[in-house]
């Protein structure tokens, strides 16, 4: 990581970065224990070991800003300023979810905040992202909408459409990869030919690859890329390299006979974890007192209690909105 | 009363809806020279913002088009022939067709996707689908085919004024058809069926380039005096089921004319609603003039002896009254 | 006979075909280590040539698929979900279902595609999806569905030896649910229906995942009186009309249940088939017990609502009775 | 070009290459006034101007290799061995075509030699030529497959899936690139962004561009990508670098009204018209005879002219027929 004086990081900063990840996996670790406990009617994707990257990019957008996620999409939507009592009563199916329990952990999605949404297509995004980059161009208003998809996603044509598209008509797009070393089960190198940052190449658009478990590191990725964007100078790939700490789906177990990872490769990356990775950072430049992350974590975790009491206190929709929403 | 060709009236449609909203633009590979016609003179009109030629890439396209509706705009997807939407289909049954219900009404997505499809040029297997069935079965998606240039200016207006996503599929052997167009302003609603012809012996369901050789059925039939009800449904999701069926409970008698294939046609599904609501009115079985479930041959005779025709129609209507 | 679960039939059958023919290849989305269980160690067995891990890219997956056929093997591709089958359409619709049909008969395309599909399992809009109707729309694909154990491994033995394309979809939530299979070798033809229950009331169609609560309705009316014969017509392309229309000439009632939307349905088609062949022998309207016309909802309530259940069905059977 | 030395190609070799090239004109220019005749029942879209990259490319091929092609297919066909006779017969729609009427201009094959068909859909072989591969790569004979494709097809996505899918695998695949400079009618940079070799690059592929009005170099070109993947060294990417000397589609005067390409772009690319140099160069070379030229050219005008009367005296097909060929 790099000293404070580069980052353009106060310590402020620094401390609204570390809540917004820690926000980020407290919620989901409850989301996982819930699924574990068969309280979640549907299959959950967790983000947690990769929250540095939804943090470090989102930082740099407004609500005025899109976002297209992912099928592991409960960090992104969080770091874009969705509500975490509503993602957790989505995920949990209840009325009071975000998109009324229509949606599932797989399409949180906040319109209002330009999160347009998870998906449970693996590059389905990145379409989306694009047109929100042609809407954001047309508007004028210097916003600009950012594709999150993983490594995985990175083999679906659909990317190479986008590049070029993007490129042709200098559309305000950043497309966030976030290499977590596995597409499902697979490990990137058994499925993905090359580095997925110089895909963008042929292309002339800018491309970097950075340590996605550092937030400094994609914040300042990202900084470039939105400043590029804003000015109307075209799109940009940011390749972030992370690792996804808990199974690809949480009812993994259930299904998957084989180990696919060792126990060492999980140890090495909990060892880079991006959130005591910041704190340490934090604590060597004494930007912040422990006490400063202490009080972060009691506010969270009143933030999860009252976000998972928000869920179980509201309804189960009623059976016939089944029917509604499909026209407007 | 003014002449146009479908693709004049059309191209007025958009123009008109350009001019009118801002916000609708128009995309696709080569509208600004336009290969169909129906997009000429836009790009001088509106300009390269609105107006634009994309690279051949079928699969951004559809899920832009969905991305830049929910970020406000109007997009019109042209995707030229109506094949290529089988290219860009994953955007459009996983994106357009669900965005809004699966974000709980959160949104609306006001794309409307353009092609031109159907059989009857020689452009064999590829080129000469009829798809507007699996749209009809994806849910979400309003499709809507027009037969007259008339109904394709006013139906296109309001595709572009709906908030939902809409397939707007032109046939393929009708783009140079002219017919009368009203002059002033006017728009036809959607789930609208039209009677283009009244009767009272049998109800004639024409969809799409179906209802030219329909018409000749009913005009050949009428000189055997049977009086065929020829019906329109211009947009086949949603139905306009009303229509139809209160035709039928007068005349006892229903044939569909689909130039689909007939498995899962929506001549099947008009004949199996048809069926449960007017049940009782019903003299005979409904028939489907259909295609056969096989893809359409390049060359003319062969094409030619697969669509429905005339002499067909009148044999299917024919059958229904037991002659 | 011995107790599988439908996945573990479907492993047998994949691992007897790739045992019989070393022409039988097999590529998905890891398949190696199997996410679905019915793939899982054929890689240990049959190599990594024959069995092989394909990155994410439903697009040349589908169509690599009908090249390798046209070059003379039998790939079987794996496409995970089936909502990942409107992702690889392209080469589907426009490549499998035309090339032997538009080169004039010169090849066979001995491509089985598989995909897991339907609702009932809280996986919301994009994953549940039914899209058989589509698919039997397409013409020059074949379309399996089975529902029990038995049925999916004798038809998938017998898709993998068609020589044409046959989309091969499983009940999501059948995957789990065990049956007696037989023992010795066996295979189902494609096209055959089979008559589940016999009964002389009523013909219930129950298609794929619908066998089940079409069973229990029939259990159900069957206290009441009601005998109705449950037909599960396994193939839709090609579809046994001939064993639907004998059983509605007997009965004179038709109830079909489709986890599909209604709109084109395959119900529906088989509802407008079975009226044209058997009207002289129907008693009553067909009725289709569908899902409507929208996506399916994750919350399970609002996804149970949708989905034809025994208390539905029953009552529809119970209404072309005039109960 | 190159001098004879260079070139590994004997004078007989030259001829040869120059009869393919030629019979593809000829016929070509004879399917382009039948169209005008109004003889000819769908679009065709001709090939005239390319014909040294079909026949440099398939020059290295043999009926136990394939190709894939595009909605401009006659040049593949013929330059892969399909019969010029069976080719007319189906572009006229009778029952002797290679594909009995069934498939027209845009679908005309051959898989007795290789030829998979042309396609109309823009990017749709590329998945066939994958999938050929792969079966060759099973096959363990040492054939390859070519996939043609044209600079507006490289914007499909699925060209990014068949690189990292055949780079991984280490397929025989040739990826051919025929740019023609348009689009339909949009020029090439204003659809495409960098250049289409590059690509390649990413993945590892190795890709060259070459001049693809001069058959030498197409050739040479090929040389290298046929040896390395009848080797099992996996894909290459070849860009040529040509124009099409007619309109997209023979029709394409009755619905275009603007001018989309100026006379004199046309003009210089006749000038560096294929055959021609092929023609010149062989006399610079004191190759081969201009009488020899001319046998080939009296020879070429008998194979049109049977190519005709075979297609004009063969049956259009029995209207039954269309019910056939659905399902084996
Ligand atoms: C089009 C499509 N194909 C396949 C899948 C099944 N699937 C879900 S997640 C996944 C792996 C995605 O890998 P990656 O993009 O690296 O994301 P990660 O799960 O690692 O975050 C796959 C294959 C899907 N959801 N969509
Ligand atoms: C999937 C698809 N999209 C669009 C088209 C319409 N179309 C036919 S040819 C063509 C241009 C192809 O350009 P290029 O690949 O450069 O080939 P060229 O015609 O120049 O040989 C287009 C857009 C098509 N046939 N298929
Ligand atoms: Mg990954
Ligand atoms: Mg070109």
């Amino acid at each position: 990581m790099r000293t404070p004086s580069e980052t353009n990081l106060s310590a402020e900063d620094l401390l609204g970065l570390y809540r917004r990840m820690l926000l980020i996996r407290r919620i989901e670790e409850r989301l996982g224990e819930d699924f574990k406990r068969g309280d979640l009617p549907g299959p959950v994707h967790l983000y947690i070991g990769e929250e540095a990257v939804a943090t470090g990019v989102c930082a740099h957008l407004t609500d005025a800003d899109w976002i297209a996620s992912t099928h592991r999409g409960h960090g992104h939507f969080l770091a874009k300023g969705g509500d975490p009592k509503l993602l957790v009563a989505e995920v949990y199916g209840r009325a009071g979810g975000v998109c009324r329990g229509m949606g599932g952990s797989m399409h949180v999605a906040d319109f209002s905040k330009g999160i347009l949404g998870a998906n449970g297509i693996v590059g389905g995004g990145i379409g989306l992202a694009v047109g929100a980059a042609l809407a954001a161009q047309l508007d004028r208003k210097g916003a600009v909408s950012a594709a999150f998809f993983g490594d995985g996603a990175a083999n679906q044509g659909v990317l190479m459409e986008a590049l070029n598209v993007s490129a042709l008509w200098k559309l305000p797009l950043l497309l966030i990869c976030e290499n977590n070393g596995f597409s499902e089960f697979s490990p990137t190198g058994t499925v993905t030919v090359g580095a997925i940052a110089d895909r963008a190449k042929p292309f002339g658009v800018p491309a970097a690859a950075v340590d996605g478990n550092d937030v400094i590191a994609v914040w300042q990725a990202t900084n470039a890329a939105v400043r590029r964007a804003r000015a109307g100078e075209g799109p940009s790939l940011i390749e972030c390299r992370t690792y996804r700490l808990r199974g690809h789906v949480e009812s993994e177990g259930s299904f998957i006979q084989e180990r696919y990872r060792a126990d060492e490769e999980v140890a090495a990356w909990i060892a880079r974890d991006p959130i005591a990775r910041l704190a340490s950072y934090m604590d060597e430049h004494a930007l912040a007192p422990a006490s400063a992350r202490e009080a972060i974590e009691a506010e969270i975790a009143t933030i999860v209690a009252e976000a998972v009491a928000y869920a179980t206190d509201s309804p189960y929709p009623a059976p016939d909105q089944a029917r509604q929403f499909m026209f407007a | 009363m003014a002449r146009r060709r479908m693709i004049q009236a059309i191209n007025e449609a958009l123009a008109e809806e350009m001019a009118r909203d801002p916000r609708v633009i128009l995309f696709g590979e080569d509208v600004e020279i336009s290969v169909m016609g129906d997009t000429r003179g836009l790009r001088a009109t509106f300009g390269p913002d609105r107006v634009r030629n994309t690279p051949i890439c079928e699969t951004v396209m559809t899920g832009m088009a969905v991305g830049a509706a929910a970020a406000g705009w109007r997009p019109i997807c042209h995707m030229m022939y109506g094949n290529f939407l089988y290219t860009g289909m994953d955007a459009i049954a996983n994106q357009a067709a669900k965005l809004r219900y699966m974000t709980g009404g959160q949104i609306k997505v006001p794309v409307v996707y353009m092609g031109v499809f159907g059989a009857g040029r020689s452009s064999a297997a590829q080129h000469s689908d009829a798809m507007h069935p699996m749209f009809m079965n994806l849910g979400g998606i309003k499709v809507v085919l027009p037969a007259s240039p008339a109904d394709a200016k006013g139906l296109l207006k309001s595709a572009i004024r709906d908030d939902n996503p809409v397939i707007f599929l032109q046939a393929a052997g009708r783009g140079g058809e002219a017919g009368d167009v009203p002059e002033e302003e006017y728009t036809i609603p959607l789930g609208v069926a039209e009677v283009k012809r009244p009767g009272k012996d049998v109800t004639l369901v024409a969809i799409g380039a179906m209802l030219r050789p329909a018409m000749r059925a009913a005009d050949a039939l009428a000189g055997e005096g049977i009086e065929a009800e020829v019906i329109d449904p211009r947009t086949l999701m949603p139905l306009d089921e009303a229509t139809i069926v209160a035709s039928v409970q007068r005349t006892g008698r229903l044939v569909v004319v689909d130039e689909a294939r007939d498995a899962c046609s929506a001549a099947s599904h008009i004949a199996a609603v048809v069926t449960e609501a007017a049940w009782g009115a019903l003299k005979a079985a409904p028939k489907r003039v259909t295609v056969p479930d096989v893809a359409i041959p390049y060359s003319p005779p062969l094409e030619k002896s697969l669509l429905p025709d005339p002499e067909r129609i009148a044999a299917a209507v024919r059958a229904t009254l037991g002659r």
